[in-house]
């Protein structure tokens, strides 16, 4: 990728500026981008027309060719983009899995026919998707999965059961790990694409502890797929897999760096806990633990910029992104304990007035921060990677 | 375990055995999407009471057992194992406790054989805010002997929907802002001027705020120890608490081995990995050490020892970080199934959090210990 | 085991609080037991006096058969020996791996003539023994040992090397694992008893990072053993070996109940940290960790009375020794962490002047310290034995 | 591995390449058994200055290449790996640090060049107790402008043994016990009235404690910014052990991988062992972790960044708490062999806990980022 000079930078720094004050809706001002929350699926009318203008734009999806309306820029570009939208208290509203993950595998192993099809609606924010990977026996240990697709000649026939199918309730489109050889494990995988419209496809949402359903399961019986939608060759479904599980790994590992923290447990233990003389926290004890635990917070973010800088100059920082998403999730698994014990007895609520939103998304978060460590690849698979493909371990 | 005498053992056979068979955790789960109002059912409750639990700590005078508080600590590890929604905790040992330290003779024929009988519940309303600060105490008394008005807030009521009775810290006038201005007070759950509002918390379980407007109470005794007698009350209330926990804690634990010994994937049953096995054996180290600081706990309640406050903190802070650490292994143990509200993982994630936060948490009973001891 | 009537134990116990004050020397009072380091090899004139009057009262084995020159005392009685020993600032000086391990495996496997030949000098403290267990390829591995005895007739021929036996430059006898049949891993282990004086023992002294050297490589070399030094059957040797290792981890578990600790982390925190306006340690976060710690330490010690009162009611507690040592460990290398912490500047002394005696015993402890998660049986092992036999995880 | 130029690519090359070839961890080995009484190798240092490593951050004016602290800690990283006992750090760094900060155009001529060429070993001499308190200054300067004498004692001055020059920190007589009171002093190590007393510390490196009676001592430049220059010079000596420390962190975390990649028990390869396998991944977690706060710390140090205190404050605690970890899993899964004097695991234990006592500790760093930011 060629490098930018810094004025050609600061040229289109501006430009990018005034065009976000131009179409960003006022309205929409320092909230919490909703694609990370149901709320995607039922946008207001001003979330609509600023995705509408991003999609259009194609700086959702910056650096992907500007062959499928995206804008085909560099990466130093996409970073002034990225750091305009935050200063204006903007948010990039073209995400999901489609951006993700799905996109870049689709870039890299789809045919001419499927981008074409596929990407200008994922450019513009029109379809999501949602990825069938996990089943009941098949989730540390996806390669297990037994969801058949039968050779019917033009199509396939699918049936099976998935879970864990994340945002699969308002998914327009799914990409579906499939087995077509039964006596192959490894080497009997294949990679489909389906409309959720298509008959057959029942997603029904899973209850989460922290009272949120935005997982399914997802059940397929006799699920007829074109065969133009096979990505690859069939039965070399597990190698875009793991480049499509890379991509979550990455995307998780950084999830923390541009997501805005919706609160800080400095000023959380202000509140709730209070100050000494010294204008300390009061509680040294509890002081240390935040403080240890927001230091491993702003390492975290060093050694994303480090992967980012080191990726630039061409060096291969997949090795990094199993220990990152472990370290991502140990620290905010941390700080959303320390979180529910700063808030002591409003620290436990589920609904009602007498807890305040702030309190309510607390005690909410650190339920469903259990998750991040178990899902895209969990702790334990994560420190299988390390110690076998990095450091070398024997089996 | 402890060294039980035959009356504690056969008390724990049938705590146990109603464990299993009258309130597994479907129960609870049961109670909990049924919108019941008071957060536990009532007929579980009389089947209890009837058992005896509710009057064990409770002197025979009184109509209880005086059985001790080893044996109710053996009642509630029981009851922590399932989850049990009960007053019992709140009634049965933190009211008694209050009443048979501070009561008169009137008060205690009053309340006790009806608590010990599970057809009164009363339970103990002392926390104002976000934080365990007990003598934290802005609600005031004022009056005379004969009758007291009560004005103020109390928050985080244990039980604080189905009381019929709550006993209540309040300041009285003498000028200072020391603990020694500390009384407690009887207050009757339909005395005019007080309102109840619930708490919707994680755990399901019951609990108010309550304010106070000029609310008639009674002073518990004859006063000058309100301080004294709430301080006692609160570390029987930590040692009953730290049994139910190292019962849910120890449940918690063995689901999770129950499902290793189940779970495949890679071919393998998850519990021949070692990783896993290294961790489950921690668990097990952690679980042991905190049931010899919880029975400790205890055995100083039961004798008035002097080294009780710091050998409770000590118990409740152990257990505290032991059911975090197990829960939250739990959960990540079972994986995405554990993530799921039908699972049982996540009711004991969330009793445990709120048990955390009654009584003083882990860094509080920290704290207590170190200034008891002097460091 | 019967019980005793708190009245005969109370005149008991005034029967040996007469007995110590009148055959403790004083010169000894409040020291630390010589036991646990290399002093017992070199005895003071009062250590030697003390030592032959407990050995000759039996008290320092009070359980054991009087036939053996042993006090034939209950556990009530042995408790209450201990009691006043530690109130009058003494100590029992008979101990080593004799007393610990090999007289109550002794008493158990032993042969009338072995038991009779072996006990009484232990008894009386006049022999010391180590243990030939492991080798240079048979740590944690035991059973991989590879040391030979072959079988001549009247007696065994054995060759081989072990490590880690500790004092063993210092003992007069050793019991020694050895393979009887190479053919058979487990059934083909053999224990065997010989004077450290035989021709073809030589102990080598290894040195430790703490500059101590009690443990030794022990090069075995033809040494020739009496056939009626095997204990138990021939090849039967590992299940006595596991019983030996019970005693150990009982023992190790246990240390620290009774070692008089050389130092409390408190004052050392008040002298070397300072304390506050409340007279609180000054560093909140170390204080808060010193806390956690010595909580811990009040806990184990919970425990270990737990278990001696399980014990006693004839419940089977051999499950806890394995956490008991684990636990015991982990908090006494925090312990020695926190102390080398605490000293700052003096905490990383090695000799000279400029450190007190005190500084350079919490620096030679924290090395140490390392060590007793290893032998033993090393944590990882420990943690083994947990899954496996107690919890039933399986293989 | 951060962004590297090609000069500091090659320089990094060049100290891997010496360290591997001229000072494995043997040499070290060696100069600790030697009786050494400068605890380091001087011929060995010779080669080390003939490299330019003692110039790197001294301006060309003075006879150093000003390559910056980015290759000094690259430096400082390789030579840590094998705990090569080096004056590099107190000399080339921290005492370099100080003259170029502080000190007049004279003091810069006359200390600069030689430090540079390693042919004079400077240190700064400031600690006064058993605790890192560099503001804690009893030691006194007297006198007038143009000869000061100074007087008190200075506790664990690294390559104390071997100094031509000191750099002392002392108070002068404004009246104030401030922190505004504190000045930097030249005092040569042959001054009357200086006495030096060896340390012998367990990582046998040379460390001396000093008593100044009346010594004479030049000020450090003109005057009223000593306590800011020695935080500046405090802060660059933080993030180059950082450095150091990352280099013995890695160096023990890959010795250990080799060891489980060749030991064999229970007919297995003991790296084929789940459990240490994942603590062996989280081990290489946090190595990636400390690499960036050190990294970020250098680059803060070079840019003269704002933020420069916080983030050698955040790189010294990571990297402490890094080391400690590895060198304890080194002792641990090396097993008895570990524990032996002949084996390497102990001389990086001991290296790592002096390195953790210098410069501040973990406690005393989260503290300070916790007061910078207003915790």
């Amino acid at each position: 990728m060629e490098h930018v000079g810094a004025a050609d930078l600061s040229d289109f720094r501006e430009e990018v500026g005034r065009w976000i004050s131009d179409n960003f809706p006022v309205s929409l001002k320092n909230m919490a981008n909703p694609m990370s929350r149901e709320a995607m699926a039922f946008p207001t009318e001003d979330q609509e027309i600023w995705r509408k203008a991003m999609g259009a734009k194609g700086w959702g999806t910056p650096t992907w060719p500007t062959a499928y309306g995206a804008a085909g820029l560099t990466r130093d570009h996409a970073r002034v983009i990225q750091q305009e939208l935050l200063r204006a208290g903007a948010y990039n509203p073209i995400g999901g899995m489609g951006v993700m993950m799905f996109g870049p595998t689709l870039l890299e192993y789809g045919t001419a026919a499927q981008k074409a099809q596929h990407l200008p609606p994922i450019v513009r924010g029109d379809f999501q998707w949602c990825q069938g990977f996990s089943e009941p026996g098949a989730g540390s240990d996806l390669v297990s999965l037994q969801t058949r697709a039968d050779d019917k000649g033009d199509h396939f026939l699918v049936n099976g059961q998935k879970t864990w199918t994340s945002g699969a309730q308002w998914a327009e489109w799914c990409f579906c790990l499939v087995r077509t050889n039964p006596h192959d494990k490894y080497n009997g995988i294949s990679l489909v694409l389906f409309p959720m419209s298509t008959p057959g496809v029942e997603a029904r949402p899973i209850k989460l502890i922290n009272g949120n359903s935005s997982f399914c399961e997802l059940f397929l019986t006799d699920v007829k797929v074109s065969k133009d939608q096979l990505v690859g060759s069939l039965n070399g479904g597990w190698a875009i897999a793991k480049r499509l599980l890379q991509h979550e790994r990455t995307a998780l590992a950084g999830s923390t760096t541009t997501a805005v923290e919706a609160y800080s447990l400095r000023e959380l233990a202000r509140k709730y806990v209070g100050t000494d003389a010294g204008g300390r926290i009061a509680n040294p004890d509890l002081r240390a633990r935040i403080v240890a635990n927001e230091m491993e917070g702003r390492i975290f973010k060093q050694t994303a910029l480090r992967a980012t800088a080191e990726a630039k100059e061409g060096g291969d920082v997949s090795a990094l992104s199993s220990m990152m998403k472990n370290a991502n999730t140990r620290q905010m698994q941390q700080r959303t304990e320390l979180a529910i014990e700063i808030l002591g007895h409003q620290g436990i609520g589920w609904e009602g007035d007498s807890f305040s939103e702030t309190e309510l998304t607390v005690v909410r978060d650190f339920l469903y921060g259990k998750a991040p460590s178990i899902y895209g690849g969990s702790q334990e698979v994560q420190y299988n990677i390390i110690s076998k493909r990095i450091l070398g371990l024997p089996s | 375990m402890a060294i039980l005498s035959e009356e504690q053992s056969m008390l724990r056979e049938a705590a146990r055995g109603w464990v299993d068979v009258r309130s597994p955790i479907t129960a609870f789960r049961k109670m909990r999407d049924s919108g019941n109002r008071l957060h536990f059912d009532t007929d579980s409750w009389k089947e209890q009471a009837a058992l005896g639990w509710a009057g064990v700590i409770i002197p025979e005078a009184y109509g209880g057992s005086d059985f001790g508080f080893l044996s109710m600590g053996l009642v509630l590890e029981e009851l922590g194992r399932t989850l049990v929604a009960s007053p019992l905790l709140a009634s049965g040992l933190v009211a008694a406790s209050a009443i048979t330290l501070g009561g008169d003779e009137a008060q205690k024929q009053e309340w006790l054989p009806a608590i010990a009988e599970g057809t009164a519940i009363a339970t103990l309303a002392f926390e104002e805010g976000a934080a365990h600060v007990p003598e934290k105490v802005a609600t005031t008394a004022s009056g005379t002997q004969v009758g007291f008005k009560i004005s103020g807030k109390k928050h985080f009521v244990v039980e604080g929907l189905a009381a019929d009775v709550f006993i209540v810290s309040a300041r009285v006038p003498d000028g200072s802002d020391t603990d020694q201005a500390i009384e407690l007070f009887l207050v009757r759950g339909d005395a005019p001027g007080l309102t109840r509002q619930e708490l919707k918390t994680m755990d399901s379980r019951g609990y108010a705020s309550l304010e106070f407007h000029d609310v008639e109470g009674q002073r518990l005794g004859s006063g000058g120890n309100g301080w004294s007698i709430l301080a006692t009350t609160l570390d029987r209330a930590r040692a009953g608490l730290a049994a139910e926990m190292l019962g849910s804690a120890t449940q918690a634990f063995y689901l999770t081995m129950d499902y290793l010994k189940t779970r495949v994937q890679f071919d393998s049953l998850i519990g021949s990995f070692q990783a896993l096995q290294h961790r489950a054996a921690r668990m097990f180290m952690e679980l042991e050490l905190a049931r010899s600081a919880v029975e400790a706990a205890l055995q100083a309640v039961e004798n008035g020892a002097s080294d009780m406050p710091e050998l409770v903190s000590l118990a409740k802070a152990k257990v505290g970080e032991t059911l975090q650490l197990v829960t939250n292994e739990m959960i990540q143990m079972h994986g995405g199934i554990g993530m799921t509200d039908e699972h049982d993982a996540g009711l004991f994630l969330k009793r445990a959090r709120v048990c955390e936060a009654m009584y003083g948490n882990q860094s509080y009973h920290r704290n207590r210990y170190a200034d008891i001891l002097g460091y």
